[in-house]
């Protein structure tokens, strides 16, 4: 028979436009191209996805996909309770035979759009908004800057953070507000990691004809011909890459980092903005990939440390 | 229409039981649009919240937070003060039982710890509701306004704890270490084994220790029956020698330890970590089961459970019900408090001319 | 010619109280007819329903030989009757002028027609002999004032038919008097006016014909002409009534209260009180004579330890007070009362009572310290039977100890008050106003109950407005004036005259 | 364009388009709470007159009859209120609560049974209202100091914002120079005063309601149509509560509610500006002890400077006509 497989959302959601959503494509991916369907939940809490992970195991799933760092120990402790389950993790790591932990190298697709962005700034000012101040989205701005510095040490840039309540991720009109703000203080190009709320800063940087990045999935169809690019994050790829192997039998446990190397993370290049990546841009941006996939550039993730180094 | 022309039994049952067959019918024409039969959904959840024995402990898990945070608010609202802090001083709350488990869980027992902790989320809850307590006593400023910006800056101050020293270097998760085995609360499941893997735990039996004290203590004491007269009449409270500021300023701190309390069931009792906004509304919910609990033991823990039901029975079925988004239960919740905390007399002509009737 | 007011077999029930029960009696146009009836009677409620208040569970009410069906107070307007009620429908923080107006606006914009109302209110005034400022603020109005506001309103409204129930229960003797040229001039201009007093010699001076009314039923219709206050009491009652108490003779003991150099100053700076100096002693009553507002009521706080002097000594049996070095007055009154003062205050709804507690659970207001020694545990069965024993004691009608205190008449209210207070076995005992919008009935025995704790030792300070109370109780008269003490009189030196001159003296009115 | 550069000048601009959300919810509270019922759920009227005015404005490609729709819903649900706590004599926090607990649940659903995306509606694209230059912008846009006075500071907002404005003295004249102030006034200080000078109080107070129930409209219109292009689940954002604030800050007067608005409008905008700002001794402030800054300061004001704030005297108690 098929195996049977689940995701699990955390509290963003399922239609996130962020690595939620990501990972609900890449599922319906697999289940377009395998015919074999899945399971999806939602939990509001820590204590809700222990039960619903419990919950799953019973019902002889086999392979869970937990979208979320919040989820890890609750995967850690449900897996030891359900060794033939088999449990895949993102962004998060959890302990166990039978656990797959998967992270992404955010910094380094951030890096990468930092680049973009410090090409295409024309004030020398650059903005980052992020949804709240964790160490995730630290790392994103964190990668962000890195690029920015690396291409021009002069260029400036703004950062800010939507609030500090579960509501950060969900207040468009604060995102736009912040982009508002950072653009009367000269900023010309703002990456939102914000979920929600980065929304409203993408809306008010094409109301303000000024350039944004986007997030996680590929947004530059929100507003084309006013984003710069987008950091993809391939939750979907990884989430079908687990899957198959599923199928497959090739699955495996373990921890795994996927950079630029891995394809777990890139910049975005499409028809929709292909009008406002030059030439030269698209060189440099694709120049400084190699060279992080090379080995050439290190960046630094915030997480190691806690600690940015620019 | 006088309410006082019904039987006791009508007051205390029929009509609340009416108005809960309102929201429910209301809810149910919901679930119909949204394409599903709403006797199989009430059945599920009915079945998954109450009738199931894991799923009742999950609903007493989640019940015995709201009765911590229901009773903070309620005990406020004697003193005529409105605590919409709960959230804030169960966030806090969180804070000082892990200070007092991450330094002390390596070191000491569990029936050491367990209580410490307790009296450290206590007191850091207390400590938080201190200071709009006192600006309402001495300086007259509005509890309600204060109580509100301490939430906001209650979780502008955990996220910096939590993110700046709390989480363990290297990880992802914004919640600190897990806490030893020593400061898990025991479960309930060891004693009675049909409930299951529920988190449900010891809290839930202090939570109903706390309902019965603060019934004694609020209708049982002068000290409650200071707290009464202060929040029926300020000016009969003076005239009777009660304190207002202490009165104020007490009732406060009380208020904040229960809601401090609130936190012990999620933190040490399911998680075991703290986690960034890990209160989750219950604080706010806290508010919605005072109402309608009419700030009464009984009352607090029966909307305690029953909001534990729906956030139980409501996971479930949108689990089982893809066309039904768990935010309907959201929905429900709220005609649930609308009808039975709101519009308490709404059936009361109607039956009251339906018993003359009889009668006559 | 048609009877202005008739009501014909008027039933009115409140869930177990039979307020009134076929109430029939009609009110000659331009007449002036009194109502009187013991608290609790059913007085307010039968005028309510007529102002469309309260609706009527049953009969017919004729306005000038039409049936009307008074829905609610703005047909009664419609009709031409006004209301001046038991407790004043004023809005505090609104000027004269704007509560006038209210619902009577005449147009969308206010500004447009505050000028020429203003212009009106000021003619009324000159014309009816009333002094008020159409632009103060209710708030800051003496009771008297806010009194000739609402009569005010009244005479703006151009009512024909005049409700005023107790309206004299807060004046002062020259503000009745005013207030009955006034209402003199109504009749004059044939108006019919209904007047609801406790005091019968109100009755006898002003009326062409009063109801009694008893337990919600009318016991008689009698032209004023041909009773006296004897036989009017007696219907009320259902009794003879006392009215001169019997005391034991004058002799004083001890002093226990001594007031050196009284003064207090209040958050704006104006001073309320000035060098206020007395003493009281063991088994007399000292009695404050005074237009309220002059200072009496900041004193009783201060003596009850609810405010705080600005300077100056009191001392309790020798032992000065302890309220030096305070900041405020929070949780004072609780020490004042272990010393041996009780207190019954002026403002018995606001200050004395909570209305939301059941009658039980007031009658401990205060003593709540005293009651729950042990960890404070509240013996509810023993407070239960005390309850119960003062109700007996003072005759509170009805003996519910369990019923909400807010359902009592406010003579029981105060009868309840009394009771609570006198209980503690205080050394001294401050009462305030303690017969205001009490029935004779009740009266008489809350005076015996004074007279009988004077005769037993306790000191007793009196404030009151009424002469005719401040004569019955008093051994000594004190008068106050503009924050000062006016004058000092022996009971046997009694003289309304000579008081009324000292209670004007220094006022700046 | 020195000026320009200068971060106080975008502080200024950015407290102008912050305030509406509030002020036009503090409004809609002060008719109501000064007609004696509480209003807690002005952040549920918020988000359902944000959700249905994004959505019709999608649907119909216009701006304005999202807006009107809009309304018509923020009015029935604030009748509703009315019909529980006017007419029913319910308890007005439990029904504000309720409310607001409800609409977060229904909008969602909503959202996501029409538009299958999350809870969000789709993006309003050109469905928005345009922000509006006044004239003569063009020719004064280099003068120093006026050019942006001009154009930004006064001139290129959307028409909302302008209404807010205009909504504070429009507010005050109505409370204290119309019949229909008066009469609220009175019913929220002494409803038992009013009933005997003729008044129906309870036509009044839902009279308030429904004023009430407009202007918060325009709030929860300004998020999604103005603010964000669209509308997002829980966008509301705790504003509703803020406004409260704000109401019972300015003690439920029209000017100095506004200034309270105007105050949490600036603060945040200040707050946005100095993060990441490196203060002489102090370093780099982080930045969640920068989103500290609103709430500390009106904590501090209310303490500090303010006197006692005195409701209206009748809020929150039904009117019984009995003792
Ligand atoms: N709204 C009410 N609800 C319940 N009982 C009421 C209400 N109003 C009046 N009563 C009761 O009805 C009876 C008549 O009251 P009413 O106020 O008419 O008396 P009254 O003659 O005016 O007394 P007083 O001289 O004290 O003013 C009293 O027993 C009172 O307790
Ligand atoms: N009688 C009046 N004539 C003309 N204008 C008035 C009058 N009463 C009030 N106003 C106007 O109304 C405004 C507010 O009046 P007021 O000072 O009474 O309000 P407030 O005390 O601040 O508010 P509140 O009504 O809450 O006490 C003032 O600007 C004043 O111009
Ligand atoms: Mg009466
Ligand atoms: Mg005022």
């Amino acid at each position: 028979a098929d195996p049977k497989f689940a995701v699990i959302y955390d509290a963003g959601g399922k239609f996130d436009k962020s690595f939620n959503q990501s990972a609900s494509e890449g599922a319906e991916r697999f289940k377009k191209e395998t015919k074999i369907g899945f399971m999806e939940v939602q939990v509001a809490s820590d204590t809700q996805t222990e039960q619903v992970l419990r919950n799953l195991a019973r019902k002889k799933v086999d392979l869970i996909a937990s979208i979320g760092f919040a989820q890890a120990q609750a995967v850690q402790n449900v897996a030891k309770e359900f060794p033939a389950t088999k449990f895949v993790l993102i962004d998060g790591v959890a302990k166990g035979d039978n656990v797959s932990s998967v992270l992404f190298k955010e910094q380094e697709g951030s890096y990468l759009v930092g680049v973009a962005a410090a090409i295409a700034s024309k004030s020398k000012k650059v903005g980052f908004i992020g949804g709240m101040d964790i160490p995730l989205i630290r790392n994103f701005s964190c990668g962000y800057v890195q690029g920015v510095k690396a291409t021009d040490a002069k260029v400036e840039i703004v950062q800010n953070m939507v609030g500090t309540t579960t509501s950060a991720w969900n207040d468009p009109a604060k995102g736009g507000e912040l982009a508002r703000a950072q653009f009367e203080r000269g900023v010309d190009v703002i990456f939102a990691a914000a979920g929600g709320s980065g929304m409203g800063t993408l809306q008010a940087v094409k109301e303000k004809g000024k350039l944004g990045i986007g997030v996680d999935s590929n947004q530059n169809y929100m507003h084309p011909g006013s984003m710069l690019t987008s950091m993809v994050k391939r939750v979907d790829q990884a989430i079908y890459d687990s899957f198959m192997q599923m199928k497959n039998g090739s699955w495996k446990a373990g921890v795994v980092y996927k950079g630029l190397k891995e394809g777990g993370v890139d910049w975005a290049l499409d028809k929709d903005n292909r009008s406002v990546v030059s030439a030269d841009m698209e060189k440099r941006v694709n120049a400084a990939k190699q060279d992080i996939i090379n080995g050439k550039v290190k960046v630094v993730d915030f997480r190691d440390a806690n600690k940015c180094p620019v | 229409m006088n309410q006082t022309d019904l039987p006791r039994w009508a007051t205390a049952f029929a009509l609340p039981l009416l108005n809960l067959l309102s929201a429910l019918l209301v809810a149910a024409g919901v679930i119909y649009l949204l394409g599903e039969s709403p006797v199989e959904s009430l059945g599920i959840l009915l079945n998954s919240a109450v009738f199931n024995p894991e799923g009742l402990g999950y609903t007493l898990f989640y019940a015995a937070t709201f009765i911590f945070t229901g009773l903070s608010v309620s005990i406020a609202m004697q003193a005529g003060l409105f605590n919409i802090g709960s959230e804030g001083q169960m966030y806090i709350g969180g804070l000082g039982l892990t200070l007092v488990v991450l330094t002390l869980d390596a070191s000491l027992p569990g029936w050491a710890l367990i209580p410490l902790a307790m009296l450290g989320s206590a007191a850091f809850g207390a400590a938080w509701a201190f200071l709009p307590g006192y600006l309402q006593a001495k300086r007259g400023s509005h509890v309600v306004v204060t109580t509100i910006m301490f939430n906001f800056i209650a979780a502008s101050l955990m996220n910096y704890l939590i993110v700046s020293f709390l989480i363990p270097a290297g990880e992802q998760n914004t919640a600190s270490r897990v806490f030893a085995a020593s400061a898990w609360l025991p479960k309930l499941n060891g004693i009675l084994p049909v409930l299951g893997e529920t988190p449900l735990n010891i809290s839930f039996i202090l939570a109903l220790l706390a309902l019965v004290i603060y019934g004694i203590a609020v209708w049982r004491t002068t000290w409650g029956y200071q707290l009464r007269a202060t929040g029926l009449n300020q000016h009969a409270a003076h005239y009777a020698g009660i304190s207002i500021s202490k009165t104020i300023i007490v009732t406060m701190m009380i208020s904040g330890a229960l809601a401090g309390l609130a936190a012990v069931n999620s933190v040490m009792g399911s998680t075991h970590y703290l986690n960034l906004n890990f209160p989750a509304g219950a604080g706010f919910i806290g508010i919605a089961i005072a109402l309608m609990g009419r700030q009464h033991p009984v009352g607090i823990l029966l909307s305690a459970i029953l909001f534990g039901a729906l956030i139980q029975g409501g996971f479930d079925l949108s689990l089982e019900k893809p066309n039904i988004p768990p935010e309907t239960f959201i929905f429900i919740q709220g005609l649930i408090i609308l009808f039975c905390g709101a519009m308490e007399n709404l059936y009361a002509p109607a039956l009251s001319a339906l018993l003359k009737r009889k009668s006559s | 010619m048609q009877p202005a007011v008739e009501f014909q077999h008027i039933s009115k029930r409140f869930g177990a109280v039979q307020a009134n029960r076929d109430v029939s009696f009609s009110i000659a146009q331009g007449s002036i007819h009194g109502v009187i009836g013991e608290n609790g009677a059913g007085k307010s409620t039968l005028m309510s329903i007529l102002y469309g208040y309260y609706r009527a569970d049953g009969g017919k009410l004729l306005i000038n030989g039409q049936e009307q069906d008074i829905r609610n107070s703005h047909e009664a307007i419609g009709l031409g009757i006004g209301m001046v009620h038991q407790h004043f429908m004023l809005v505090d923080n609104m000027t004269v002028l704007d509560n006038v107006m209210l619902g009577g606006e005449g147009g969308f914009r206010l500004q447009k027609n505050r000028k020429q109302v203003e212009q009106q209110l000021r003619d009324i005034c000159q014309r009816y002999a009333l002094d008020v400022d159409p632009l103060d603020k209710i708030e800051d109005l003496s009771v008297g004032v806010q009194q000739r506001v609402e009569i005010l309103k009244q005479i703006y409204r151009s009512a024909n038919i005049l409700i005023l129930d107790e309206p004299t229960a807060v004046l002062t003797v020259q503000e009745t008097t005013s207030l009955f040229e006034v209402l003199r001039l109504f009749k004059e201009q044939g108006k019919t006016i209904i007047l609801i007093t406790h005091k019968l010699q109100e009755i006898l001076e002003i009326t062409d014909e009063v109801t009694v009314m008893r337990a919600g039923t009318v016991v008689g219709s009698v032209q004023t002409a041909a009773t006296n206050k004897e036989q009017l009491a007696e219907l009320m009652v259902g009794r003879p009534i006392e009215t001169q108490l019997p005391r034991a003779p004058y002799a004083p003991g001890a002093t226990v209260l001594e007031v050196k150099g009284l003064n207090l100053i209040n958050a704006q700076q104006v001073s309320l009180l000035k060098n206020i100096s007395f003493q009281i002693r063991a088994g007399e009553i000292v009695a404050i004579a005074g237009v309220s507002g002059n200072g009496q009521s900041e004193l009783l706080e201060i003596l009850s330890g609810m405010r705080l002097p600005t300077a100056g000594d009191i001392s309790m049996q020798g032992k000065a007070l302890p309220y030096a070095g305070r900041k405020d007055a929070d949780g004072l009154p609780a020490t004042f009362r272990e010393l041996g003062i009780a207190h019954v205050p002026e403002d018995r709804l606001r200050d004395a009572v909570v209305k939301n507690f059941s009658v039980m659970m007031n009658s401990f207001l205060g003593y709540q310290k005293k009651l729950g020694k042990t960890l404070g545990w509240l013996d509810y069965k023993a407070i239960l039977k005390n309850c119960q024993n003062l109700l007996a004691q003072f005759d509170v009608r009805p003996a519910d100890p369990h019923l909400r205190i807010a359902l009592l008449s406010g003579g029981n209210q105060q009868k309840v008050v009394m009771a609570r207070e006198m209980a503690a076995n205080p050394q001294l005992i401050l009462v305030g106003q303690p017969t205001r919008g009490v029935d004779i009935g009740t009266i008489e025995s809350l005076h015996a109950r004074l007279l009988a704790m004077r005769d037993a030792g306790v000191a007793i300070l009196l404030v009151s407005v009424e002469l005719e109370e401040v004569r019955a109780l008093a051994d000594r008269i004190l008068v106050m004036s503009g924050g000062c003490i006016t004058g000092e009189l022996k009971a046997e030196e009694f003289d309304a005259t000579r008081i009324g001159l000292l209670m004007g003296g220094l006022h700046k009115h | 364009m020195m000026f320009d550069d200068f971060q106080f000048s975008s502080i200024l601009v950015s407290t102008i388009r912050n305030a509406p959300v509030l002020m036009f919810a503090a409004m809609a509270g002060l008719f109501a709470e000064r007609s004696g019922v509480v209003d807690l759920a002005l952040e549920g009227k918020m988000l359902a007159s944000a959700f249905v005015s994004a959505a019709v404005a999608y649907v119909t490609q216009n701006p304005w009859l999202g807006i009107l729709a809009g309304v018509g819903v923020s009015v029935a649900i604030a009748l509703l209120q009315g019909f529980v706590s006017i007419t029913q004599k319910g308890n007005q926090l439990v029904a504000g609560i309720a409310i607001n607990i409800a609409l977060s649940g229904l909008t969602f659903v909503l959202a996501q049974f029409f538009f299958m995306q999350g809870g969000r509606t789709p993006d309003l694209g050109s469905a928005r209202l345009f922000d509006i230059v006044l004239p003569g912008s063009e020719a004064v846009a280099g003068i120093p100091f006026l050019g942006w006075f001009y154009t930004k500071l006064i001139g290129g907002h959307s028409a909302l914002v302008y209404l807010a404005f205009a909504l504070i003295p429009v507010v005050h004249w109505v409370l204290y120079h119309t019949r229909f102030g008066l009469r609220l006034r009175a019913v929220g200080e002494n409803p038992h005063a009013a009933d005997a000078a003729g008044i129906n109080v309870e036509r009044t107070r839902f009279m308030a309601m429904l004023c009430a129930g407009m202007l918060c409209s325009f709030s929860g219109a300004y998020l999604s149509i103005v603010q964000s292009g669209f509308f997002l689940r829980d966008m509301s954002a705790g504003n509703g509560y803020l406004a409260l604030t704000a109401l019972v800050f300015g003690n439920w007067r029209p000017l100095q509610t506004a200034l309270g608005c105007l105050m949490f409008g600036f603060f945040t905008a200040l707050q946005v500006q100095i993060e990441g700002v490196v203060f002489p001794g102090l370093g780099k402030v982080p930045g969640s002890l920068i989103q500290m800054i609103p709430y500390v300061v009106t904590v501090v004001v209310l303490a500090g400077l303010m006197a006692k704030s005195v409701a209206p005297k009748a809020i929150g108690v039904p009117f019984v006509k009995s003792r």
